[in-house]
Order: C-alpha cells, then sequence, then structure tokens
C-alpha cells in the first residue's frame, strides 16, 4: 500500500511538471492553432537561466530562500521575452501561411535555440544547485515524498488557480477565451488580436520557465536537450487531456505522469515511455479529441 | 408516376435542435423539383443527409435506380451514394481549388473507372485507354456545360459563376440519374443565372437527369420548376406546381414576406 | 460619416470587390442589397480592417481607416453585427455583452447599458449565464445586436440580421433596427438579402452585383424600380 | 528607409536581443570550480548584428508584403522560375545533359567520403520522396515516418544476421515490410485530424524506436546489430571505395526507380484522388472517392519507400541501432519535403541535397551547421512559406494526352 502512495506521489509530481510546459502548448495551441515545437526550448532556456543566476549568487553567499526566489523571478523573466521574440520572429509573419509552414518554423526554431544554448554554454550536463531545502517538518514522511516534490505539486496546483482565475475572470483572460473561439469576431468587437497573442505565449512561457526551475533543481542536473524531450513528452500530455483545453492539458499530464509511475513500479521500466505512446494512441482511437476535448461537427 | 427518390418521415437532430422534422418528399423521374424556404430551414441539411454526410436521427430515404434496383440510402457512406446515382453541389464553392478545370472534372470519373496502384507504375495498356477516355469523358462533361475554353485553368483563378458551374460539371461527371444543386445561381449576375437556367434544363431534357434544386432566386424556381417543396423550420409547409406555391398564403407568410405582392 | 472610394479587395485568388464606392451621412440607415456572394459581407469586413482593401480609400470622418487595425477601426465606433451571428459559443451570454463593451472603460457606464439591454430582451436577462452557443437562432441575434450595441457604436454595420429567422423574430428586428437609429441617433449600414425589409426601413439603398455597385438611390425609388422589384423582391 | 524611424527601430531591437541574449552568451558559470566568466564583447556583437539585420529583416518582410499585393493586383506575370526552364527546351536539354555527366563522373572525382555524404543524401530523396507522397499529395501530416525506414533496416540486419539473406533479396521485402506495417498503422489513425494525426503518428514512430531499443532478445537493444554486408555484385570482392562506388550508383538506380514510379503514381488516377482529398475532403467523398482506402493507399505507399531506403541504409552503414532513428529523422525527413516545396518532385530533391549536403559542406563552421540550419528554415519558411520550388503539375492537354488519337486533338480548342 505504502508502495502504491510512493508511486502515486511521484506520479503527481511527474505529472505536475509536464502540466506546467503542456500549459504553453495548449494555451497557445487554442489561440493560433499551431504546435509551438519551440516550447520546450523556452522551458530549457529558463532552466539555463536560473542555473546562471543561482550560481552567481551562491558564489556571493546569499541565502537559499533569496536565491531560489530570484533565481525563479529572472528565469521567468527570461523565458516570457524570448516567448515573446519568438512569436514575433517565427510565427507571426505566417499568420496567413500554410499550418504545416508554421510547423516547420518551429521547429527551426527549436533547433536553433538547442544549438544557440549549446554554443554560447556547454553540451555537457551541468549540475544544477539543489535550491529548495528539505523542511524538517516533512521528516517523517521523507520516505514518500520529498519537500521539491511537495513544492512541485503545490507549485503547479497555485499556477493552475492563478491561470483559471485569470482566464475566467480578468479582460485579457476574456479577451484570450473570445480570441480562440472566433479570432475575427474578437477583432470586431475590438480585441487586439496580437496583443493576446503576445500575451498568450509570455503566459505559457512563464509557466513553462517554472517547470524548468523545479525539474532541475530536483533532478539537479541539465543540459541544452532537456527541452526537448520534456517538450514532446508534455505535449503528449495536453493533447491526451484534449489540446485547447487548460483543465485537460493539467488532467492529461496527470493522468500520463501516473501511468508512467505506475507502469515503471509494477511492470518495468524499460517500456516506460512505449506506455506512455500507447496510451496516447489508443485514447485517440477512442477520444479522437482528447479526454477533455471538444469534437466540433464540421459544416459543410 | 414512380418516384426515384422517396424520403419518409426524415428527422435529423443535433443536439436539442430539430433542423428536420419528419419531411417527405419524393420526386419523379426527368422532374425539376426545388426545394425552398428561408436560410437556416434545414434545406442543406437535407441534402447531406441524402449524400450521406451526415446520418439522419430518423425516417428513411430510397432511391429507385435507372436499373429499376430500389436501394436504402440510410447508412451509406457518401462516396456510395455517389456511386449509387447521386450527386450534388455545394452552397459554399467547395472546388478543388489548386487543380485544373479538367482535373476537377477528372476526380469526377473517379467512381465510374477503376485504375489502380499497379496499373498506375505499370501504365499498361488498359490503364492507359482508361486514362485516355478519362481525359476524353472530361473533356465532354465541360464542352457540354460550357466550361471548355477555361480546360487549363486552374479552379480557384475561374470567375465566380463558372465556378458554379465547374461544380456541375464535376458532379455530372459522376454519372448520376439524379442531381443535387444547393443554390447554384447564388452570387450569379442575371445574365449568369439565365444561362444556368437554360443549363439546368438542357441536363435535363438531353441527359435525362433528374433535379433537385435549393434555390432563393424566386424567378429561376418559378420559371425551372415543375414542382416545388417549401420548408420551414425543418417541416414541409407546402408543396405543388409553381403557381400553387405562390399563390399559397402560409409560404407567403413564412418566406416570400407578407406583403411581398405590395 | 463613412466614404468608401473605389475599393478593390481580394479573398484569395478572387476579386471580390471591384471598385466599390459608397457614401453614407450621419443618422442614416443604408442598405446593401444583392444576390449571395455579391460582395456585400467583404464591403463590411473591409471597412472594418479584417480583409482590408488592396487599393482605394475608406474615410471615417474624414480620416483613411483603410490601414488601420480593426481594433483601432473598433475604437472610432464602427461596429459590426456580422453574418451569422458570430457568438462566442463558449462565453455565456453576459460574458457576451462584457465583450461588445471590451474597448470602454466606464464601468457604471456599462452596468447601465447592460441593465438597458436586459430591458429591451428580457429573454437575454433570463439566459444570462447560458453559453452563448446554446441560444436559439433568434436569441443569439438578439444577442449579437446587443454585443454590438455594448460598444456604443456611431457608425453599427449590420449584415443580414433577418438570416435564418421566423418571420415574427424577423420583424421584431427590424423594428429594433429603426429604434436604435432614432433613439440612439446610431448611423446604420444594412446588408439584406432580404430586400423587401430592408428597403422599407432605410432611407437610400445600394444594389450590388459581383463585387460592383450597379444602382443606388432612394430606397423608395429602388422599391419602385422595377428591376429591383424583379431580381430581389421575388415578383 | 533609412529615416529616423527605422534606425530607431533597429536600435531599439539591437537592444531587446542584447538584453535577450544577456544571461546566456555572456555569463558561463564553472560551477565545479566556482568561476563566472563574463563574455562582455560578444553583447556588442550580438548589438551591432542584430541592428543591421533588422533592417534586412523588415526589408525583405516589406518586399514579400509588396509581391502579394502585385500580385492581386495582377501587376505580375507569375510563372515560376522552374516552370520556365522546364519549359524551354534550350534550358533543359543542356542542363539535362550536364546533371547526367556530373552523377556519372562524381564517385570517380571526388573522394570517398564525399561519395558517402552523396549516397545519404539520395536515401533522403528516396525517403523524401515517399513522404511526399504522403505529406505532399495527400496532405496527411505524418511525424513518424521514420518507424518505416527503421523497420527496413532491421528487416533487412536480421534477416541478414539470421539467414544470411543478401542486400538484392531483402531490398524488395524491406519495401514490403514497410507497406505491410503503413497499412497496419495507417488503419487505426487514419480517422485523425490534423494534428491529431500527426501526434499519433508521432507516438507509433516512438513505439518502434523504443521496442527496438529494449527487446534485446529481438533486436539487440541499444548495443545495435554490426557487420550487415554491403550489396553484392555477383560475389565479386571489392575493396571498401569499389563498394562505395558501386552503392552509389545503386542508389542512384534507385533513385531513378523512385522518380518514376512516384511520378507515376502522382499522374495517375490515385494520385488525383490523393490531392484532391487534400484539397478538400468533403467534396471529396461527394465525388464517389472512398476517403479511408486512398488515405490508406497513399499512406502505405509512402511507408514502402521508407522501408526500401532503411534496407539501403543499413546496407551502407553496415551498423545499425535504433538511435539512428529517433523522431529528428522524422522531422528532417518533414523538412525535406515542406524546404523543398510540397508535391514537387524536384522540389524533394533540392530539399534533400540541400538540407543533407548543406550541414555537411558547412562542417568548416561544424560546430554552427545546426544552428545555421534551424535559421536556413526559419528564414525559408518566413519568406518563402511555399518551400523552394512551386510544385510543378502535369497539365493535363488534351492534345497532348493523346497523341494516338487524331480526332480528340481536331477537337482541342487552342
Amino acid at each position: 500500500m505504502e508502495y502504491f502512495f510512493e508511486l502515486l506521489l511521484s506520479g503527481l509530481t511527474r505529472g505536475s511538471i509536464y502540466a506546467l510546459i503542456a500549459l504553453g502548448y495548449t494555451m497557445v495551441y487554442g489561440i493560433i492553432q499551431l504546435i509551438n515545437f519551440a516550447h520546450g526550448e523556452v522551458y530549457m532556456i529558463g532552466a539555463f537561466t536560473a542555473l546562471i543566476v543561482a550560481s552567481i549568487l551562491t558564489m556571493l553567499g546569499w541565502n537559499e530562500i533569496a536565491i531560489l526566489f530570484i533565481a525563479s523571478v529572472v528565469a521567468v523573466v527570461y523565458s516570457m521575452a524570448y516567448g515573446y521574440t519568438l512569436e514575433k520572429v517565427a510565427y507571426k509573419p505566417l499568420r496567413h501561411a500554410p499550418r504545416l509552414s508554421a510547423l516547420i518554423s518551429a521547429i527551426g526554431m527549436s533547433l536553433f535555440l538547442q544549438n544557440y544554448v549549446l554554443l554560447a554554454q556547454t553540451s555537457d550536463f551541468m549540475p544544477f544547485p539543489s535550491l529548495i531545502p528539505d523542511l524538517e517538518i516533512l521528516e517523517p514522511i521523507a520516505h514518500l515524498i520529498t519537500t521539491p516534490e511537495i513544492a512541485i505539486i503545490l507549485t503547479t496546483a497555485i499556477v493552475m488557480v492563478l491561470l483559471t482565475f485569470m482566464i475566467k475572470f480578468t479582460r485579457v483572460g476574456k479577451a484570450m477565451r473570445a480570441t480562440s473561439q472566433d479570432r475575427e469576431m474578437a477583432m470586431l468587437v475590438g480585441v487586439d488580436v496580437n496583443r493576446v497573442i503576445s500575451i498568450t505565449f509570455i503566459v505559457g512561457s512563464a509557466t513553462a520557465a517554472l517547470g524548468g526551475v523545479l525539474i532541475a533543481s530536483h533532478v539537479g542536473q541539465i543540459n541544452f536537450y532537456i527541452g526537448f524531450i520534456a517538450g514532446i513528452k508534455a505535449f503528449v500530455a495536453a493533447v491526451l487531456g484534449g489540446i485547447g483545453s487548460m483543465p485537460g492539458a493539467v488532467l492529461g499530464s496527470l493522468v500520463l505522469g501516473c501511468a508512467e509511475a505506475f507502469f515503471t513500479g509494477f511492470v518495468s521500466s524499460d517500456y516506460e515511455d512505449v506506455f506512455a505512446f500507447i496510451i496516447l494512441v489508443v485514447i485517440l482511437i477512442f477520444r479522437p479529441a482528447g479526454i477533455l476535448g471538444r469534437s466540433d461537427i464540421s459544416k459543410v | 408516376m414512380e418516384p426515384i427518390l422517396q424520403v419518409n418521415a426524415l428527422t435529423m437532430d443535433f443536439g436539442g435542435l430539430r433542423a428536420l422534422d419528419r419531411l417527405d418528399l419524393e420526386i419523379g423521374q426527368r422532374e425539376i423539383v426545388a426545394l425552398i424556404g428561408p436560410n437556416g430551414a434545414g434545406k442543406t441539411t437535407f441534402f447531406n443527409c441524402l449524400t450521406g454526410i451526415y446520418p439522419p436521427t430518423e425516417g428513411e430515404m430510397l432511391i429507385r435506380r435507372p436499373d429499376r434496383k430500389t436501394k436504402k440510402l440510410n447508412g451509406l457512406k457518401p462516396n456510395h451514394v455517389t456511386e449509387a446515382g447521386l450527386a450534388r453541389t455545394f452552397q459554399n464553392i467547395r472546388l478543388f481549388q489548386n487543380m485544373t478545370v479538367l482535373e476537377n472534372v477528372m476526380i469526377g470519373r473517379h467512381c465510374r473507372t477503376s485504375a489502380g496502384i499497379i496499373g498506375a507504375i505499370a501504365k499498361n495498356k488498359a490503364t492507359r485507354q482508361e486514362e485516355n477516355k478519362i481525359v476524353e469523358d472530361s473533356y465532354a462533361v465541360l464542352e457540354k456545360i460550357g466550361l471548355a475554353e477555361f480546360v487549363n485553368e486552374f479552379a480557384k483563378n475561374l470567375p465566380y459563376g463558372a465556378q458554379r458551374r465547374l461544380e456541375i460539371a464535376r458532379a455530372m461527371a459522376t454519372e448520376p440519374f439524379l442531381l443535387l444543386l444547393d443554390e447554384p445561381a447564388a452570387g450569379m449576375n442575371p445574365l449568369e443565372t439565365r444561362e444556368l437556367d437554360e443549363l439546368i434544363v438542357r441536363i435535363r431534357d438531353q441527359e435525362g437527369i433528374t433535379i433537385l434544386l435549393i434555390e432563393h432566386d424566386m424567378k429561376l424556381v418559378m420559371s425551372l420548376s415543375d414542382r416545388i417543396y417549401v420548408v420551414d423550420y425543418g417541416k414541409k409547409i407546402a408543396q405543388g406546381t409553381p403557381q400553387e406555391i405562390k399563390n399559397n398564403p402560409a409560404v407567403i407568410k413564412a418566406y416570400l414576406g407578407e406583403d411581398a405582392d405590395a | 460619416m463613412l466614404e468608401l472610394k473605389n475599393i478593390k479587395t481580394f479573398y484569395g485568388n478572387i476579386q471580390a470587390l471591384k471598385d466599390v464606392s459608397i457614401e453614407i451621412s450621419e443618422g442614416e440607415i443604408i442598405t446593401l442589397i444583392g444576390a449571395n456572394g455579391a460582395g456585400k459581407s467583404t464591403t463590411l469586413m473591409s471597412i472594418c480592417g479584417i480583409v482590408p482593401p488592396r487599393s482605394g480609400e475608406i474615410l471615417f470622418m474624414g480620416k483613411p481607416i483603410q490601414d488601420m487595425a480593426p481594433n483601432n477601426i473598433v475604437s472610432l465606433g464602427i461596429c459590426q453585427v456580422p453574418e451569422g451571428r458570430r457568438i462566442f459559443p463558449f462565453l455565456t451570454v453576459a460574458e457576451n455583452l462584457d465583450m461588445g463593451a471590451f474597448l470602454r472603460k466606464d464601468k457604471d457606464e456599462i452596468k447601465r447599458d447592460i441593465e438597458y439591454i436586459y430591458e429591451l430582451f428580457p429573454i437575454l436577462a433570463e439566459r444570462r449565464n447560458q453559453a452563448g452557443g446554446t441560444l436559439s437562432g433568434g436569441e443569439q441575434q438578439m444577442l449579437a445586436i446587443s454585443r454590438a450595441l455594448m460598444a456604443k457604436p456611431r457608425l453599427l454595420l449590420m449584415d443580414e440580421p433577418s438570416l435564418g429567422l421566423a418571420p415574427l423574430i424577423v420583424k421584431q428586428i427590424f423594428e429594433i433596427i429603426k429604434k436604435i437609429n432614432t433613439e440612439n441617433k446610431t448611423t446604420i449600414f444594412l446588408v439584406e438579402q432580404n430586400a423587401n425589409m430592408a428597403l422599407k426601413v432605410a432611407h437610400r439603398g445600394y444594389v450590388m452585383e459581383t463585387g460592383r455597385v450597379s444602382m443606388s438611390d432612394t430606397a423608395a425609388n429602388l422599391l419602385a424600380n422595377d428591376e429591383v422589384r424583379k431580381a430581389y423582391l421575388g415578383i | 528607409m533609412f529615416g529616423f524611424e527605422e534606425i530607431k527601430k533597429s536600435f531599439l531591437t539591437s537592444l531587446w536581443f542584447m538584453f535577450l541574449t544577456f544571461p546566456i552568451m555572456v555569463i558561463r558559470v564553472n560551477t565545479v570550480q566556482n568561476i563566472v566568466e563574463w563574455r562582455w564583447e560578444r553583447m556588442f556583437m550580438i548589438g551591432i548584428g542584430s541592428f543591421f539585420l533588422s533592417f534586412l529583416w523588415r526589408y525583405l518582410l516589406e518586399r514579400k508584403e509588396l509581391g502579394q499585393k502585385k500580385a492581386d493586383l495582377g501587376e505580375v506575370d507569375s510563372i515560376p522560375w522552374n516552370r520556365r526552364i522546364a519549359r524551354e527546351p534550350r534550358f533543359y536539354i543542356p542542363a539535362l545533359i550536364a546533371i547526367c555527366v556530373f552523377v556519372l563522373v562524381f564517385p570517380f572525382t571526388f573522394s570517398l567520403y564525399q561519395t558517402t555524404i552523396m549516397i545519404t543524401a539520395l536515401i533522403y530523396v528516396i525517403t523524401g520522396l515517399g513522404l511526399n507522397i504522403v505529406v505532399g499529395l495527400a496532405g496527411l501530416l505524418d511525424l513518424g515516418y521514420v518507424a518505416f525506414y527503421a523497420v527496413g533496416a532491421y528487416s533487412y540486419a536480421l534477416l541478414n544476421y539470421h539467414f544470411g539473406l543478401g542486400f538484392w533479396t531483402v531490398l524488395p521485402i524491406g519495401a514490403g515490410m514497410g507497406l505491410i506495417f503503413g497499412i497496419l498503422l495507417g488503419f487505426p489513425v487514419l480517422r485523425l485530424k490534423g494534428d491529431y494525426l500527426a501526434i499519433v503518428t508521432l507516438g507509433f514512430g516512438e513505439i518502434i524506436r523504443l521496442v527496438l531499443e529494449n527487446w534485446n532478445d529481438f533486436s539487440f537493444g541499444p548495443s545495435g546489430i554490426a557487420n550487415i554486408p554491403r550489396p553484392g555484385l555477383f560475389g565479386i570482392q571489392m575493396s571498401l571505395h569499389q563498394a562505395t562506388i558501386y552503392l552509389y550508383f545503386v542508389m542512384i538506380f534507385l533513385v531513378l526507380v523512385t522518380i518514376f514510379v512516384v511520378r507515376r503514381l502522382q499522374d495517375s488516377r490515385i494520385g488525383r484522388a490523393w490531392i484532391a482529398l487534400r484539397e478538400d475532403e468533403v467534396a471529396c467523398q461527394a465525388m464517389g472517392i472512398d476517403k479511408t482506402w486512398t488515405k490508406l493507399s497513399a499512406f502505405a505507399m509512402g511507408a514502402t519507400w521508407a522501408g526500401m531506403a532503411g534496407v539501403v541504409f543499413a546496407a551502407k552503414t553496415t551498423f545499425i541501432n535504433p538511435a539512428s532513428f529517433t523522431l529528428w529523422e522524422s522531422i528532417i525527413i518533414l523538412c525535406v519535403v515542406v524546404l523543398g516545396g510540397m508535391g514537387s518532385v524536384i522540389g524533394v530533391i533540392f530539399g534533400a541535397l540541400t538540407l543533407i549536403l548543406l550541414p555537411e559542406y558547412l562542417r568548416a563552421f561544424s560546430e554552427y551547421r545546426l544552428l545555421i540550419f534551424g535559421a536556413v528554415l526559419v528564414v525559408m519558411m518566413v519568406f518563402r512559406p511555399g518551400g523552394i520550388v512551386s510544385p510543378e503539375r502535369r497539365i493535363y492537354q488534351f492534345k497532348g494526352t493523346a497523341p494516338d488519337k487524331p480526332k480528340a486533338e481536331a477537337s482541342t480548342p487552342g
């Protein structure tokens, strides 16, 4: 039983990380129907920025909590800037082009950013300082779940609540929903659609950066390639939940995370990823729009 | 007169919305029948049910083919409906925009030809002959419809009226016995509309094809059709000859406007 | 108030508008009638900047607007009720109305206007928390008009407001159009297939054929015109 | 265009990029030795570079916009360059001869290394042409195409390992295996549309790779299979150099076969159905085309070439392991198709040669080649989203298609 809980919690942790990245995918897809292939790279750049800031501050002998806070903030700010620029350079000129072209542009961006970090920094794995201190109060349950894991799950929950609030009640959130439902009509009521798209990229990048900082400090090392792998997984999670739907992204991520954890724990770790993809294929074959996706009647 | 298309109590629900409500309709051979009614009355939905794009919630659709075999349309896939001899055009033009006019019509020949992958690669004599035949037949259709001058133009570069006629040509190429036209005159100027009128009559008289059309242009409908069905809210509210429809008070109220004759 | 000078607009490869010129003065109801696909909706989309014209000029209060972004055009007071209503299907009725007031900052005024709308259309008040997509056609049309009114437009563009509505509701809609025009002094540019109704409420009318304006006159004259009667009034 | 406004814009852009690249480009930390390296000179390079590039970027964007405007108003005569060349015998005949001569003498004039690269490029030509059927003609986005490539490669490696079958025997078997897998995988997924199809094919691609990686008893896992023989020629012993040259000509032959077959398919009844399917699914069905069968045939036909190319790949490298069949490989093949120009045979050949040879010859800047590669993809798509070569399409001419029918010729209009 305890083993079950251990796996469940590890699955939730893993799923939470996927969720932080998947949210960005799903938001962008909801608004411009583009698979933002370079999204994973934004997450990776967030992690690198945090690493650089944290290392400098550690050398200066700052306090752990302050480092965590500052590193996260800088990482988030930079990721937002990258997300914003990415959209302006690689996607905005392609708004009326065939969708495949935009996808290739995204792939090109992904490759570019990976190699940019590879060249400017290093191709090796870099050790990432563990920024989240172990709390003593949690000692009794440490065998089940560690403090960083709790931090990850909590952060995801908070981000989710904040995002829901933003989407549901703020002006910008309403503009986002309106744009994703009917872009032209949104323009007709005076929404600056270009701005809404930029904001979507910025918000999505910010959550990805948070994910980047958390996972990096949890795993303890990063390199230029982490974005690609995590990006694919998160994208699978987003599609699983029904791409375009934010609750769907979180649900899909948690399902994927838990499924992987249980499969690894009870069956074998060799086929963990195979299992993840099989879930994806099976769900999409029987529910082609994903778990929470809306299937639309095509008008003839 | 035995009907070649018989629709009994056709009903179509979208979620809570009833788009078609127990609609009955019959068409005899070589008739030109018009289906009219306000926008959103369910006319296009009716076409979509007939051609297998939507599965109707209830009701029955039967055809009697020229070979006198009766066939039920319910549950057939769109391509099988076409093979059975029904062809249609679309309200908002759905041509293969990046193909030439001739190629568009050649696609219509698809279901009446058979060359497969092996034939395509080997390009044996049978395949070559079939290909030539497809080109010839398609060209013949274009000549009939009066589009021969555009034969190698891309469909997207055609003038609006010609695009509408190309849709008809493409449908004709599938060798239908019943042709369904969804607002064929939409967007045409009066001259083009007049030509269309002649074309439709010619298709019926020379090819012996029965025609069911949805149309808003009352002048065209009145001059063209043998019989008219009027639907509103998915229900049939009237049927009869143009003269009868013109004088039917229910029709005037629902569609032509209360004081259309003012 | 609004002046279109020789605008040419393209949709993909098709030229939808060929040298269209239209003039609208303040306080008028102008109607544009014509067959399906004649370019009526494109004219509205060109004015709103969604499909900007390739050449020609659009002047609003004497100022060229053809190169402006759609949201800036809306902020000048030009609002559209597009064809097919285009309600945001997953937003509630109240949220749809909020979207209409997207560019307005005067919160109290907005509240008052919403109350006014709910008085005008009690059915919308009843359904304020329902998703827009679940309304019936007539209700959606009312919502679409209300949404546009929430922006307090000086010029209201309406694309086929009678489309797919029962005669009784059409009548109601046209009464509202008249009311908006007389009470709020809103200028209205009305695109209609139901030429009969449209010409009855309008002051002046334009007839469009395959991308060109083929006729323009006072509404009364057009109603009496034989050609128009034959082609568009179904007589 | 060098007004004050423009300079201000570029200046702001360059400031923005200096800010953006600051942590990654300027700072490097060494966490082991606790050293921070500051590389300020890079910041200035970025600043100056982005200042000038932003001018170029805006200029090109404006030109593209202007071109569109002119095309709309009918002010340009838009015959693509490739079609103009193809129409003029005095251009294309010498060009064709030159290409033939080049192809023939290539392996003898260039080094072994160059020949090997060229073989790789030719493999991509084949896979690109195969994927072009699926993506370019039928419009189905397949991100797991490499799976079929792997199927072909492993077919050869395993059949050779267990049964000693040779290259020429396995070549058709590999193609057949690709076909079978195409049908097997295609059947469940073809109901899906657009991006969902893309992601499920991606999933299938990864499943196959991961199975190969983990199923040690079957595929020898990550260590792969070595000592796969090169293609034989009547049992003649060949040196490495000779074998490579031989393989080069085998590839040329296979490429020609592929082009031949793909063109025939494209111009056939089936090919037209594929294109129509891409253009409008609903209308396509209304014309009596069986959607499922047509999609499936495109999927399977594409997979066949991947299977065949896989066999060649195994024979060329003599060693395969799952690392050769990652998602990146699928993506590169997709890029070959889109960059070259979707739906165009010449485009795909162009795309394959550019994408595979460019990085190889960029080895001078070896570290930067993938960076440049990524940037080229973005720039290409932004300024020429349709690819390098616009698709050449057979124009069915009533005259041309029926030379043996004088009657038809007579009735042809001008």
